[in-house]
């Protein structure tokens, strides 16, 4: 069931914990149940925006500004990058609802894990040539 | 041993995109189905991050390419247009047809905003020469951009055939389905392009 | 006009059995046409086929196609060894030998296996988790169609603009433009992404049908092995053809359009397509073989009468070999210098998919022990892939520990050793499929007598064929060499490889033949259950109703069926007469058919460069994704009674 | 079907003369991975060695498994052999070939990782000799930018010292293989790869390329002689006196993928040449030692 964390202005749609999914024994449909939620009014649209445009304007400003050094600059900014994709994912993209929501979850964890392993390893293999010492 | 059917009456509960047990499947193959383009950008970027060195013999840099003013315009209109589609989504689930319709047509007019900007950017580089005939960093970053706004571009038509069936047939499972993946897939093309945003320009301006 | 002709027919020179062959193909189509006008089969072949979204006759398409392929491409491989039976030969022209290793590779790997791969997906699983189709069929069938367009594409390269000619791998910068002016690796290029799109979405739906589609109470940890290795093929689709597609269009790009990606100038770096295609590459190796080691465990265990070994093990070691598969695509390109810390990273990673390929291999073994082994050519051919994919294996280690494959890559050891995994593997495990499955999808057994002399034609031909590959390897023989002189110890092993090469092309016509004469003479399968299965297919008469199941079963043990024949249960399979329940299909449709039309025509264009015709078949593309949206007709109902009539008259009605 | 006695000595018997057979003809001159002539193939021998020999193991060990189960478990009236349908799982026994795989790849894993970093490093007392490799299509150009000479088609080392080939390519991918002396290394167009060989004795080893590069990959064949160091230098000295240089127009010639050309040697070549096809960057030879070359084989 779907946990509300938003107090009452917040409407939990939901099916009772053991609400069977047609597939699947007791534990497996514990984690598959469907949970959606949803609010009278936009306030996780409205903040989610808000955190975006915070965000880029952050990256964009210590870009400018130049504050720290570049390989740190970088790794900042990626990390703000991923707070924002984690942001989209989350509030917009409804990541957590759905019936059966565990298997997009598992399929985009395996998805980014492997993208990022993938670009990585690609950096590594090709950029490092062995020379002969 | 005898696991029971679900029953339609605790459907109902649900948003109605997710009512019909066939309809819902389909949300799920298109999780799926981002998560392989998802690793197909991912391969783009592998191929950008290890030729943006790779500027040939007169070819520019990054950081003489890029102009930072129309891409902040683009990301600023890409981000509202994700909020906006948000919106769409959120009406949608309040069952408020003409809401949808509306926040749906903002996300479209944002996203053609997008478009036109981006071309107009990529024209700029080519009326300097800056095509992508001349480095293998120019040919991964129109590559890796320009398939981006292509996905943009495919979005918006997608969009429109949307609104004409919302119009003619209002919400119904098939119809919210079908704006629930369309809003997927843009929220998807707005964290592609935070990345865009960070790795390839950001990252342009600072190394 | 003439400019037109001169692209479409390069003056090559052309040889006669060419010609010959070329006018085969002309007059075997031209007598198709006749025959289907003649008998006024077109409606037929439209509603029944090319328009029909069924699992099953889509699985079908799949497995007639892929014998063709089979046909096409072993042709290829006798070419292959005919030119290389004895030293100095010169039977084929350089040029046509190696469009012979391009066309061989890649038909095999991308037209002969994946669809193979596919129709036992299409014939097998939906049964299997007692599902009446795949979660979106109107998808299926659009895969389908792009493979065949792909296909047909790669195919028509024989007749018009000529074959690709740089390896199934197709390494940059030999396939720019530069290097490589013709129209051949266009159609490479285009094929590959047009059926690879299609298998992408062969992918997404089979993965959702399996995890969503199960019949109530098929836990995870009760589906049947080949549901699962197929379940994690399908994921390693979806996360390994990006990669693929992004280095095709790549090169697509840089000789279409002028991009630096791949060219030896203005930076392009051609080291980067070998990385991308081997992201692709080595998953695909695992897509192709762990569809095989699922069917192995279906027909050892079908046959030893007795349950999987180790079934849990087993599980987890596919997870793992899955996972792994992923961290491993450096050992294609240990040679080229990415340093000490890069090979040892991915050689260890390599070696250590052997721990759970080993644990299987004793699990299959152990499935056996203590149980009562039968042998029809099912069970020969998983036998054989034991000892065959165990070799394949090892010489893997071997190629896996880095300094070794310096000595090995691209030498004829590496050639024995992938089609030991790729034959030995895919192949053994995919015919062991097809004889199994047959009397399901057909309605009739393959015959058992010519079904073993295939076997063992192809089995002793197989290893006649590879050992002395290895040899050769030892030798320092390089792939992909169009002659070699004498005196290089070279002659011998290549004269009894080749003799092993016609001992399996003659065993693939007995397979032709058997097929033609089971047609008509096979042992009908008037149970359903053939093999004394263990699996729900075997509960569904054969061949199985439009609906598959006219009741769905309900799932308490792993293996289903036989449980049921355990507890004499087989009655609750069966639906009463009064509560048949009117049973909703998806509907056949047009568009994945016409989307085959506009591939085709787009790939054509591009192909050729005639842009006007691409942007139409583009267009073509487009306008059909718009009208498949606003289709909302794409589900019709069975009517009770007419499940009722069926149901009848397979005598399977209760009451 | 009862198994028969004679059967079971035919076969015994076959597979005696067969794995006769294969170490009688491994021992073969032909095999020439199993004759290496340096240290750096008679490393890779070594791990081939090993990791051939524990394979062996488990591919019989699977065999004859796999025949036991075959032979014991047959379904055939009258089998004594226990049957037991619902026998699924032992501990012990997957523990043990979990165990038995690990080990394995444990035993090989550890001198892989061993000798690929020690294969990497050229020996550290010894002075390379560096000779510039380039795959053209279909011919191999030889440079050695310490003697300034060049050669097509062939290659003079001298032995017991390493010898470090810089690999590139002016076309299509190859690669650089000499079996006897180690194994091989892609020569890449833009790249400069580096890989060192010694051959421990004087002798010919033959090499040619393992990756197709068009139609002329058949020719990408060359010989590597060593002799050792005083004839090398001998043979240097009269290449620099009697040949005639690489001039442009030459090497132009031996860029045309449509010329053949029989093995070549010339006493000089133009500095440009090699640097041309990988951006100015060569790893020994780099643009330093090469003017540095060209100011010491000045005529003062």
């Amino acid at each position: 069931m779907a946990i509300s964390r938003h107090g009452k202005h917040t409407r939990v749609i939901g099916i009772s914990p053991n609400g069977p999914t047609g597939h699947g024994d007791e534990v497996e449909s514990a984690y598959l149940a469907p949970r959606f939620e949803e609010e009278d009014f936009p306030w996780k649209q409205i903040l989610g925006y808000i955190a975006s445009l915070v965000l880029t304007a952050l990256a964009f400003g210590a870009v400018v500004k130049h504050i720290l050094p570049p390989a740190f600059l970088i790794g900042f900014i990626l990390f703000l990058a991923v707070l924002q994709a984690s942001l989209q994912l989350g509030v917009f993209m409804h990541l957590r609802e759905g019936r059966g929501s565990t298997w997009q979850i598992v399929t985009l964890t395996l998805a980014i894990l492997m993208g990022i392993g993938l670009v990585i390893c690609s950096i590594w293999i090709m950029t490092f040539k062995s020379g002969v010492s | 041993m005898n696991v029971p059917i679900e029953p339609e009456s605790q459907s109902t509960q649900m948003p109605l995109e997710f009512t019909s047990e066939h309809e819902s499947l389909k949300i799920l193959g298109f999780w799926a189905f981002l998560a392989t383009d998802f690793l197909l950008f991912s391969s783009l970027f592998a191929v950008y991050a290890v030729y943006q060195f790779r500027v040939g013999m007169s070819g520019p840099t990054p950081a003489q390419l890029f102009h930072l003013g129309p891409v902040i315009f683009e990301t600023v209109a890409l981000l509202t247009s994700s909020f906006t589609c948000g919106l769409a989504v959120y009406e949608m689930r309040h069952h408020r047809l003409k809401g949808t319709i509306i926040w749906l047509a903002v996300t479209i007019v944002l996203g053609a905003a997008f478009v036109a900007t981006e071309i107009n950017e990529f024209l700029g580089d080519i009326a300097l020469h800056d095509t992508w005939h001349r480095s293998a960093f120019l040919s991964s970053f129109f590559t890796l951009v320009g398939t981006h706004g292509s996905h943009v571009t495919f979005g918006i038509i997608w969009a429109l055939t949307l609104l004409i069936q919302l119009a003619g047939r209002g919400l119904t499972q098939v119809t919210t389905r079908k704006v629930y993946m369309f809003a997927l897939y843009w929220h998807f093309l707005d964290i592609i392009w935070v990345f865009i945003f960070t790795v390839v320009y950001l990252s342009g301006k600072i190394l | 006009m003439s400019n037109i002709l001169a692209r479409l027919f390069p003056p090559k020179t052309r040889r006669p059995d060419e010609v010959v062959i070329e006018i085969g193909i002309i007059l075997t189509m031209v007598f198709l046409v006749y025959i289907l006008t003649s008998k006024k089969k077109w409606g037929w072949l439209w509603r029944e086929w090319l328009t029909s979204v069924d699992h099953k006759r889509i699985g079908i398409m799949y497995l007639i196609s892929a014998i063709l392929m089979l046909f096409r491409g072993g042709v290829d491989a006798l070419m292959i060894r005919s030119q290389l039976m004895v030293p100095n030969n010169h039977v084929l022209p350089v040029g046509q030998y190696d469009e012979l290793f391009t066309t061989h590779g890649t038909i095999m790997i991308f037209f002969m296996a994946m669809p193979l791969i596919f129709a036992m997906f299409n014939l097998a699983i939906p049964f299997m988790i007692g599902s009446r189709d795949v979660a979106f069929p109107r998808l299926n069938a659009m895969s389908f169609w792009l493979f065949a367009c792909g296909a047909a594409l790669f195919n028509m390269s024989f007749l018009v603009g000529g074959s690709p000619n740089a390896g199934w791998t197709s390494y940059p910068p030999l396939t720019e433009l530069a290097f490589n002016p013709g129209v051949g690796q266009n159609y490479y290029l285009l094929a590959i992404q047009i059926a690879g799109i299609g298998s992408i979405a062969t992918g997404v739906n089979f993965l959702i049908t399996i995890l969503k589609m199960r019949a109530p109470g098929m836990t995870l940890m009760r589906m049947p092995m080949f549901v699962w290795t197929s379940l994690v093929t399908s994921a390693l689709i979806l996360f390994a053809f990006p990669p693929l597609t992004v280095a095709l269009a790549m090169t697509m790009l840089d000789r279409l359009f002028g991009s630096n990606f791949f060219t030896i100038t203005h930076g392009g770096m051609p080291m980067m397509y070998v990385n991308l295609f081997w992201l692709f590459g080595h998953p695909e190796v695992y897509i192709l073989v762990l569809p095989s080691f699922g069917i192995f465990s279906e027909v050892v265990a079908t046959f030893s009468r007795k349950r999987l070994f180790g079934y849990t093990a087993m599980v987890w070691s596919v997870l793992t070999i899955t996972f792994l598969s992923y961290g491993t695509w450096v050992h294609h390109f240990f040679t080229m210098g990415a340093g000490p810390g890069v090979n040892a990273f991915f050689g260890v990673s390599t070696m250590l998919i052997a721990i759970p390929t080993g644990i299987k291999i004793f699990n299959w073994i152990f499935t056996m022990w203590y149980g009562r082994v039968r042998t029809p050519v099912a069970m020969l051919w998983a036998l054989a892939f034991i000892p065959t994919f165990v070799v394949g294996g090892a010489t893997g280690v071997m190629l896996g520990a880095v300094v070794g494959d310096y000595q090995f890559h691209n030498s004829y050891f590496l050639i024995a050793h992938f089609h030991n995994v790729l034959i030995g593997g895919t192949v053994f495990g995919l015919l062991a499929g097809v004889y199994y499955w047959w009397p399901k999808t057909f309605g009739y057994k393959l015959d058992e007598h010519q079904g073993r002399w295939f076997f063992w034609l192809f089995f002793i031909g197989f290893w006649i064929t590879f050992m002395p590959q290895y040899a050769l390897g030892f030798m320092g023989m390089t792939r992909r060499l169009y002659t070699y002189p004498p005196g290089l110890g070279w002659s011998i092993p290549n004269l009894i490889s080749t003799l092993g090469a016609f001992t399996m092309g003659a065993g693939f016509l007995v397979f032709v033949y058997s097929i033609r004469y089971s047609y008509k003479h096979g042992e009908r399968d008037l149970s359903g259950d053939p093999w004394d299965g263990r699996t729900l297919e075997w509960s569904l008469p054969s061949p199985p109703p439009a609906y598959n199941f006219a009741r769905i079963p309900v799932v308490s043990d792993r293996d289903a069926w036989w449980e049921m024949k355990q507890q004499n249960q087989t009655h609750v399979i069966r639906v009463n007469a009064q509560d048949v329940q009117p049973i909703e299909m998806p509907k056949s449709s047009s568009i994945p058919f016409l989307m085959f039309v506009a591939f085709f025509v787009f790939g054509f264009g591009m192909v050729f460069e005639w842009w006007w015709i691409a942007v139409l078949g583009g267009l073509g593309v487009v306008a059909l994704l718009i009208a498949g949206t606003f289709d909302y007709e794409d589900h019709e109902e069975i009517h009770p009674e007419t499940i009722r009539r069926i149901e009848g008259s397979l005598g399977r009605l209760q009451g | 079907m009862t198994p028969k006695r004679p059967k079971r000595a035919y076969r015994y018997i076959l597979f005696m003369s067969l794995g006769i057979g294969l170490l009688v003809t491994g021992c073969g001159q032909q095999y020439v991975l199993l004759h290496p002539a340096g240290p750096v193939a008679h490393s890779e021998l070594g791990l081939i060695y090993l990791s051939g020999a524990l394979m062996l193991f488990i591919i019989l060990l699977v065999w004859v498994l796999l025949a036991i189960v075959l032979v014991r478990f047959r379904d055939k009236p009258g089998n004594k052999a226990p049957y037991r349908p619902l026998w699924e799982h032992n501990r012990k026994l997957e523990l043990f070939w979990l165990g038995l795989s690990l080990a394995i790849v444990i035993v090989i894993s550890i001198p892989t990782v061993q000798k690929t970093y020690a294969l990497d490093k050229l020996p550290p007392a010894k002075d390379p000799v560096v000779i510039d490799v380039t795959a053209i299509q279909y011919k191999w150009l030889f440079e050695y930018p310490q003697q300034h000479i060049a050669t097509v088609n062939y290659v003079n080392i001298p032995s017991g010292v390493p010898v470090l080939f810089e690999l590139t390519a002016e076309a299509p991918m190859n690669t650089f293989w000499v079996p006897r002396l180690g194994g091989m290394e892609y020569t890449m167009p833009g790249e400069v790869l580096p890989l060192w060989l010694e051959a421990s004795k004087s002798g010919l080893y033959p090499g040619r390329s393992g990756q197709f590069s068009g139609r002329g990959f058949v020719h990408m064949t060359f010989n590597v002689r060593a002799v050792p160091m005083n004839q090398f230098r001998n043979w240097v000295t009269r290449v620099q006196k009697q040949n005639h240089p690489l001039t442009l127009s030459d090497y132009n010639r031996l860029v045309d993928r449509h010329i053949w050309v029989s093995p070549a040697t010339y006493s000089s070549y133009p500095i440009s040449t090699f640097p041309k096809t990988t951006h100015g960057f060569t790893l020994h030879g780099n643009m330093y030692t090469q003017m540095k070359n060209m100011f010491m084989n000045m005529p003062s």
